[in-house]
């Protein structure tokens, strides 16, 4: 009995302690080694820290702006609310920002989206530390994002993950050098009949070539070959990736309700 | 009925039944006594000096010989209808009409009309409480304390902490009692096996990040969490898990933050943005990563950011500067009054031995609610340093040695006695008391001494009508404006309660405020109409647009600074100001939208005693000054001291003047006495010694006393009740301690008028550094670190 | 003492005669608990007795494990004529009082590095630099200052 | 009324006690009303000191030099009346002390 | 009546002072003062007398007042007593080991024992030793409406710029 309880203490420092060195060596290794440290303190649950630290791309010295286009699509966006309440628009302009900025949140991009919308900085930061979509570190040109949930799990999507990343040669939340490839974990995504999914946000085209497509149904060979054919600067089909389903039909044709179902049974309407 | 602003349903002016005056003494005095020489206090000294039994005897006695005894019953209803104008109607607690539910024990008090009321029973007894108040402000009234952690009476209602859960009947699940309004006829239950449960479930969540460290923890003792876990929480705990850790975040000098400790109450977050209006803190991440931060590194820069840390129901957030120094259960809490600004915050100084440990906010809903400054807070490290301790004298090596008192006051008393009184002066400072001006202006005015005044207040001073110096509006009462001009102030720094006062108005009624004089970000929305006269008179003329906002407004109002007071041009100002008053109506019976803001703490009461020169005493020109007597006052700078001059400098610290001094004479500082200080509103209150004084110093008024011996003008009273009488023979409105006395203003025709002509002039700022403004601050190393840590900002 | 034990062996002799007596004390141990004393053992280096170690201040400790009286296996002898039982290092205290068996050289790793003052034998009575006083009595040199404020000195 | 613009001759301030509403300081009220303006205008430096609180005597009392002062009553007199009072507290100022070192 | 007999054989010094008045008007209707046939009513000041306090205790100057909830802590359960302070500040530190000596013997007695219930029962306490009090009356918190909808509450049009 005692020992139990001391293997599983023992087991949870264990944990704590991998989790801890996995998070030190997440750190992107371009940062000053004084930021390193912080890294420790980043959590196995959290994609990034909630404190922005200057490095060299993510500072408040490199500027952001909107491009002419966006600033189009800014005051569409914003046209959807009432004027006093312009900080509606927040997670739009978010999504905008980082589509535009190449797949991620620079602080000055946050700090301009705070001033569009006439709120201090910090409520931009809160809404972009809630929400996972919004990444505040740099990602590749293809962030690929695997579901993590239950019914991925079951059915492999931590194989999935891990063939990616030996693929990529990259950790988790990590960049490929030639900056084309990220792999970061989601939540449930709603692909649950078609598991193992992953998606690919697309940041290689702006906002214009923008998409976010979901691979679904996928074994380790052709996850491999979707992001290869990503490198190649080709368009992989999305869906599932599944031979013989459509969508998300059951594989190699009906399996059930082959004939007129059997219809419920009834009295006798017109008896009455 | 009283007229009543609708929307907070307060009356606005007292109700015609219940104003006659409050006290009421039995017996009616001879009242043609005319004192003779030096006996302006002969009335108080029959009972005031006879000292020992006297207590209550001698209050009543005095109140008997000086307080009207006419005007009970019928008179009083009859007087009141003719009452010329307005009174204390927005005073919070002099609410009529109100049913008010008082509960001893947690004394919660609410306003509203009886129609408005509704009945809820809690825990089986039926209480009454207003329309639209929350379930746990029910219980409140109750007088059922309900644990919360993110619930605070004076930040709006957040709801996540989950501690706040009752039962209602008919509802399938506990509920948050502090989001849910309560409904006529709920039956609340509070202390259910089901509230139990479902609390003890609520406190090891919350118990399951919160690290182990009460012994080295600084809230230890004082802590909700502590105190609320010894009811709901468990002996030991199943989370098996790595607890997590949180970066520390740096608030600047005064705030320290230990971020593992914190429970997400958000309290702090809206504070922030409520309250002190620096959008800084915020939630960061989701779920267990979730944290309150600046997101980026940067400093809370607020006036009143100290207030977090008694906001924070944990210790994650504490203060810095008086962190490891003491427990709270080893404190000895005195209540008294603070005097770094005029608003007189009322404080608890709270002092281990001889020793100032911290200075916490005291409730009082007219004046500070629970909040005060950080310099009322932070600068008591102050106290210990650069004290006087002992008497000294410049000997003719020009060096100032330690001297026995006797000899001290004798050398002043001789140096006095040489010159002639037209070349005497006595300036009192801003952290001056009532009774030590009192008795400095009776022993100067018997030396023959007329040249007086207090500093901030400048030789030109108007001490005439109360109305025209003080917060007509009061504290409390500037919540209900609804447009505002600022003229010479910085209100931010000059006053920063009041300041937050104007910015519920605007928050909450989004009133309009305006501000002409230097650019300062006052935290709200406030329109700067630039720095100069011109502005002023534009809007005196009606030609400027905010003229229309101000004669639109139902309840204008307008703030003065007390810069204007060192203006040359001060009285076309004030006239300028005066007929803005009149364009949009300022006064009227129910509401007196006319402000003079003060500066420093001894402003209104030197005002009030008429500390001001007297009829025939020179002004202007100091270098003909051969006798100067500075009580405490530092502001003078060397080259305004003409160099033949002998100089008294009467103070608790060694500040600017006392290395200009020729006899220094140690006082005590507020800590150490009890004296009596009017704040800007008019409010008089009384601070409480806390702590012994240092070295040989002595109470102001004492050493003025004494003096007067050594002089040959004996003054004739030797108690701080003896002072007191005879304050109530010069402003009776200084015998009224807690009591807001309302100043009428007289119409305009009964006003004279200016001749100065409006010159065009900016508005200087006053506050150059807001931590550091008198002498206590100035020595307090605390406020050093505040100047040179929030200076770039 | 010397004398009070030369008087009970001349009753004993009285009482018993010569060889009664001596035989009682053989069969009492009386003469093996002379040479057993730590003294003679020490001194005369009697079989079996081990020397231990010896500490900073020159003590010598010993250790003899048979035919000793219980308890009394382990000694000092110490350097000073004039000796006192502060003179014992606290790391060889735990030895001699067999709170630990271990020497200070077996438990040299575990002293702490980063705190820990030599020892130093009580010196009472050696000098009037060794007198204890109290913080802020008037003849400590370090006499603490206890006053809680700063009084301002006037700098010309 | 020119021992008005003398005033300040002989006092260095004037005080005025009364209660917000009574009646028994409803004369005393008329007076600052009506004569404020007169008497500050004519006597710039003079601090006429108005001090309400409630409840209390309305009173007058004049402070000459050297801190010698001298109050009446005002209960019962009408606005004339302390007119009348404040010349007598004028005229009736203390023969001038003299420093005692001078 | 012992309380009589007691003051009979004070010295006339301490008697005299029994003659001072002393008459809270709030106590008025509770003690019949200077009716010597009531010789069992505790005059004021009386206890303090009979105690052989030392005259300059006698008659203290004391506060009282009901001390005010901490503005860190939001729970309200010591609020509500009342106490008498003796504002003594008579301490220092002593000198040989820095701990609070104190020259007042009531100074612990204020700080650690005189709570009461009402504000009437420590006036009575207090003028049944002649102490001089004064009394603080505490300062209610007012209950405002507020409700968990406003935050979310419609804030109006914007207002039109200009």
């Amino acid at each position: 009995m005692l020992r139990q309880v001391a293997n599983r203490g023992l087991a949870v420092l264990r944990g704590a302690a991998a989790s801890q060195r996995a998070c030190a060596t997440r750190v992107v290794s371009d940062r000053p080694q004084q930021i390193q440290q912080f890294g420790v303190f980043s959590r196995e649950y959290s994609t990034a820290l909630n404190l922005h630290r200057n490095t060299s791309d993510n500072n408040p010295d490199v500027p952001f702006e909107f491009t002419s286009a966006n600033m189009e699509k800014v005051k569409e966006i914003l046209s959807h609310y009432p004027k006093n309440y312009k900080q509606s628009g927040i997670i739009p302009l978010l999504d905008l920002a980082q589509q535009q900025n190449g797949g991620w949140l620079s602080i000055n991009s946050m700090n301009k989206i705070a001033e569009i919308v006439g709120v201090a900085p910090i409520r931009v930061y809160e809404v972009a530390t809630f929400y996972s979509m919004f990444n505040r570190q740099k990602v590749g040109t293809y962030h690929v994002m695997v579901c993590g949930t239950t019914p991925c799990m079951l059915r492999g999507s931590r194989t999935i993950e891990a063939t990616l990343l030996k693929h990529l040669g990259v950790e988790r939340n990590e960049v490929t050098k030639d900056g084309k490839f990220s792999v970061g974990e989601m939540e449930c995504m709603g692909c649950c009949v078609n598991a193992p999914m992953i998606v690919v946000a697309d940041y290689s085209n702006g906002v214009e070539g923008y998409s976010y497509n979901y691979f679904e149904d996928l074994t380790p060979e052709r996850v491999v070959e979707v992001i290869e054919a990503y490198r190649k600067g080709e368009k992989p089909p999305h869906g599932t990736q599944h031979p013989e389903r459509l969508n998300c039909g059951p594989a190699g044709g009906l399996t059930t309700l082959l004939g007129e179902p059997k219809p419920p049974p009834c009295r006798d309407l017109a008896a009455c | 009925m009283a007229p009543r602003c609708r929307r907070y349903s307060l009356p606005l002016r007292r109700s015609s039944t219940g104003s006659a005056p409050r006290r009421l003494a039995s017996p009616v005095v001879d009242s043609a006594s005319i004192c003779g020489a030096g006996s302006g206090v002969a009335a108080a000294e029959g009972s005031g000096s006879r000292g020992l039994h006297s207590g209550v005897a001698w209050y009543a006695g005095i109140r008997g010989q000086l307080y009207e005894g006419k005007g009970r019953g019928k008179d009083g209803s009859k007087q009141v209808s003719e009452s010329y104008k307005w009174s204390s109607g927005m005073s919070l607690g002099g609410v009529r009409h109100a049913r008010t539910a008082s509960v001893a024990a947690v004394g919660a008090k609410f306003t509203a009309n009886p129609e408005d009321c509704i009945e809820v029973s809690v825990d089986g007894s039926n209480v009454t409480i207003a329309k639209g108040m929350t379930v746990l402000q029910a219980c409140e009234v109750a007088g059922i304390d309900i644990p919360r952690f993110c619930y605070h009476p004076r930040l709006s209602i957040a709801g996540n902490c989950r501690m706040c859960l009752v039962e209602v009947e008919k509802t399938p699940k506990p509920v948050a009692s502090c989001a849910l309004p309560a409904m006529p006829g709920m039956k609340i239950k509070t202390n259910t096996p089901l509230v139990k449960k479902a609390r003890e479930g609520v406190m090891e969540f919350l118990l399951i990040n919160h690290p182990l460290d009460c012994p080295i923890c600084d809230q230890g003792g004082e802590c909700d969490l502590q105190d609320q876990s010894m009811v709901y929480g468990s002996d030991r705990g199943r989370f098996i898990e790595a607890k997590r850790g949180v970066v520390d975040k740096n608030l600047g000098p005064l705030v320290k933050t230990v971020m593992t400790r914190c429970i997400q109450c958000t309290r702090c977050v809206r504070f922030a943005s409520e309250i002190a209006g620096v959008q800084d803190l915020g939630v960061l991440g989701r779920g267990g990563a979730e944290e309150i931060g600046t997101y980026v590194e940067k400093l809370m820069v607020s006036e009143l950011s100290g207030n977090v840390i008694d906001v924070c129901p944990v210790g994650a957030l504490t203060a810095k500067p008086s962190a490891f120094t003491a427990r709270s259960w080893e404190l000895k809490s005195t209540e008294s009054i603070d005097v770094s600004d005029a608003v007189g915050a009322n404080i608890r100084i709270d002092s281990r031995g001889p020793e100032v440990m911290r200075i916490l906010p005291r409730l009082n809903e007219e004046v500070n609610e629970e909040w005060i400054s950080d310099k009322a807070r932070f600068s008591y490290d102050g106290l210990k340093r650069q004290r006087l301790n002992e008497p000294m004298i410049r000997n003719s090596e020009g060096q100032l040695e330690p001297v026995s008192w006797a000899k001290a006051l004798k050398t002043v008393a001789e140096a006095a006695h040489k010159v002639n009184p037209a070349e005497m002066a006595a300036i009192a400072g801003k952290l001056s008391d009532a009774e030590s001006m009192m008795a400095l202006k009776d022993l100067m005015n018997r030396l023959g001494c007329e040249r007086l005044w207090v500093e901030g207040n400048g030789e030109n001073a108007d001490a005439d009508l109360r109305s025209n110096y003080l917060v007509n509006t009061t504290i409390a009462g500037l919540e209900y404006t609804d447009a505002c001009l600022l003229v010479g102030t910085e209100l931010r720094h000059e006053a920063p309660l009041l300041n937050h006062r104007l910015r519920k108005a605007v928050r909450n009624s989004r009133a309009k405020v305006a501000s002409i004089g230097p650019e300062l970000d006052l935290h709200f929305k406030c329109e700067h109409l630039g720095n100069s006269s011109d502005a002023l008179l534009s809007i005196a003329q009606g030609k400027h647009p905010f003229a229309q906002v101000l004669s639109k407004a139902k309840f204008p109002s307008i703030i003065v600074g007390s810069g204007v007071l060192q203006r040359s041009d001060k009285d076309a100002v004030l006239a300028a100001v005066q007929s803005i008053v009149q364009q949009a109506n300022m006064i009227r019976d129910d509401w007196n939208g006319y402000n003079f803001l003060l500066l420093n703490a001894a402003q209104a009461a030197g005002l009030d005693l008429g500390f001001v020169p007297g009829a025939r005493a020179p002004v202007g020109d100091k270098s003909s000054i051969k006798f100067l007597y500075l009580m405490g006052a530092d502001d003078l700078t060397p080259e305004d001291i003409p160099a033949d001059a002998f100089v008294v400098y009467q103070g608790h610290h060694g500040d600017r003047s006392a290395y200009r001094a020729n006899v220094i004479l140690p006082g005590v500082a507020y800590s150490e006495k009890e004296g009596t200080y009017e704040n800007t509103e008019g409010r008089t209150q009384q601070t409480s010694p806390a702590v012994p004084t240092v070295g040989d110093a002595r109470d102001d008024w004492k050493i003025v006393r004494a003096l007067s011996e050594f002089a040959g003008v004996t003054l004739p009273y030797d108690t701080v009740n003896g002072v007191r009488a005879r304050m109530l023979a010069v402003a009776p409105n200084l015998f009224r301690v807690d009591e807001l006395e309302p100043a009428t203003p007289l119409p305009k025709e009964s006003l004279p008028e200016s001749k100065t002509k409006l010159e065009s002039l900016p508005f200087k700022k006053v506050v150059d550094n807001f931590y550091m403004t008198d002498a206590i601050s100035r020595a307090s190393k605390t406020m050093a670190q505040c100047t040179a840590a929030f200076s770039s900002s | 003492m010397a004398f009070a034990l030369v008087r009970s062996a001349l009753g004993a002799i009285k009482e018993k005669g010569l060889k009664g007596a001596f035989r009682a004390a053989k069969e009492e141990g009386y003469f093996a608990a002379l040479l057993d004393g730590n003294l003679a053992n020490s001194k005369f280096r009697i079989d079996g007795v081990k020397l231990v170690g010896v500490d900073k201040a020159g003590n010598r400790y010993y250790e003899k494990m048979s035919h000793v009286q219980h308890g009394r296996h382990r000694w000092v002898v110490y350097a000073d004529k004039v000796y006192n039982a502060s003179a014992i290092p606290p790391e060889w205290h735990g030895w001699l009082h067999h709170i630990t068996d271990h020497t200070p050289e077996q438990l040299e790793g575990l002293r702490p590095s980063r705190y820990g003052v030599e020892h130093m034998k009580n010196r009472t009575g050696e000098g009037e630099q060794y007198i204890y006083h109290a913080k802020g009595h008037a003849l400590n040199p370090n006499k603490r200052d206890w006053k809680r404020y700063e009084e301002w000195r006037p700098v010309e | 009324m020119a021992w008005r613009s003398k005033l300040s001759q002989s006092l260095q301030e004037l005080r005025i006690h009364m209660c917000q509403t009574s009646v028994a300081s409803k004369a005393t009220r008329e007076f600052v009303v009506k004569n404020y303006k007169d008497l500050k205008t004519l006597n710039p430096r003079l601090p006429i000191l108005v001090r309400e609180c409630s409840g209390i005597q309305p009173r007058l009392w004049a402070r000459y030099d050297f801190g010698v002062e001298r109050s009446i009553a005002l209960d019962g007199l009408s606005e004339p009346e302390i007119s009348k009072k404040l010349e007598e507290l004028a005229a009736t100022a203390p023969q001038s002390k003299t420093p005692m070192h001078a | 009546m012992a309380a009589r007999r007691a003051l009979a054989v004070l010295p006339s010094s301490l008697r005299g002072l029994s003659s001072v008045a002393f008459h809270p008007a709030e106590l008025q209707g509770v003690y019949n003062f200077g009716a010597d046939s009531k010789a069992n009513v505790i005059r004021a000041g009386e206890i303090g007398e009979v105690s052989g306090v030392p005259d300059e205790h006698l008659h203290r100057k004391v506060l009282i007042y009901s001390p005010a909830r901490v503005a860190s802590q939001q729970g309200v359960g010591k609020t509500g007593v009342w106490k008498i302070s003796f504002e003594s500040t008579q301490k220092w530190e002593n000198p040989l080991m820095g701990w609070t000596s104190t020259g007042d013997p009531y100074h612990a007695v204020g700080e650690a024992a005189l709570y009461f219930d009402t504000k009437e029962a420590a006036m009575e306490f207090a003028s049944k030793y002649g102490w001089e009090y004064t009394i603080r009356e505490p300062k209610q918190v007012i209950q405002r409406t507020k409700a968990y909808a406003d935050n979310f509450k419609w804030r109006g049009p914007a207002e039109e710029e200009g």
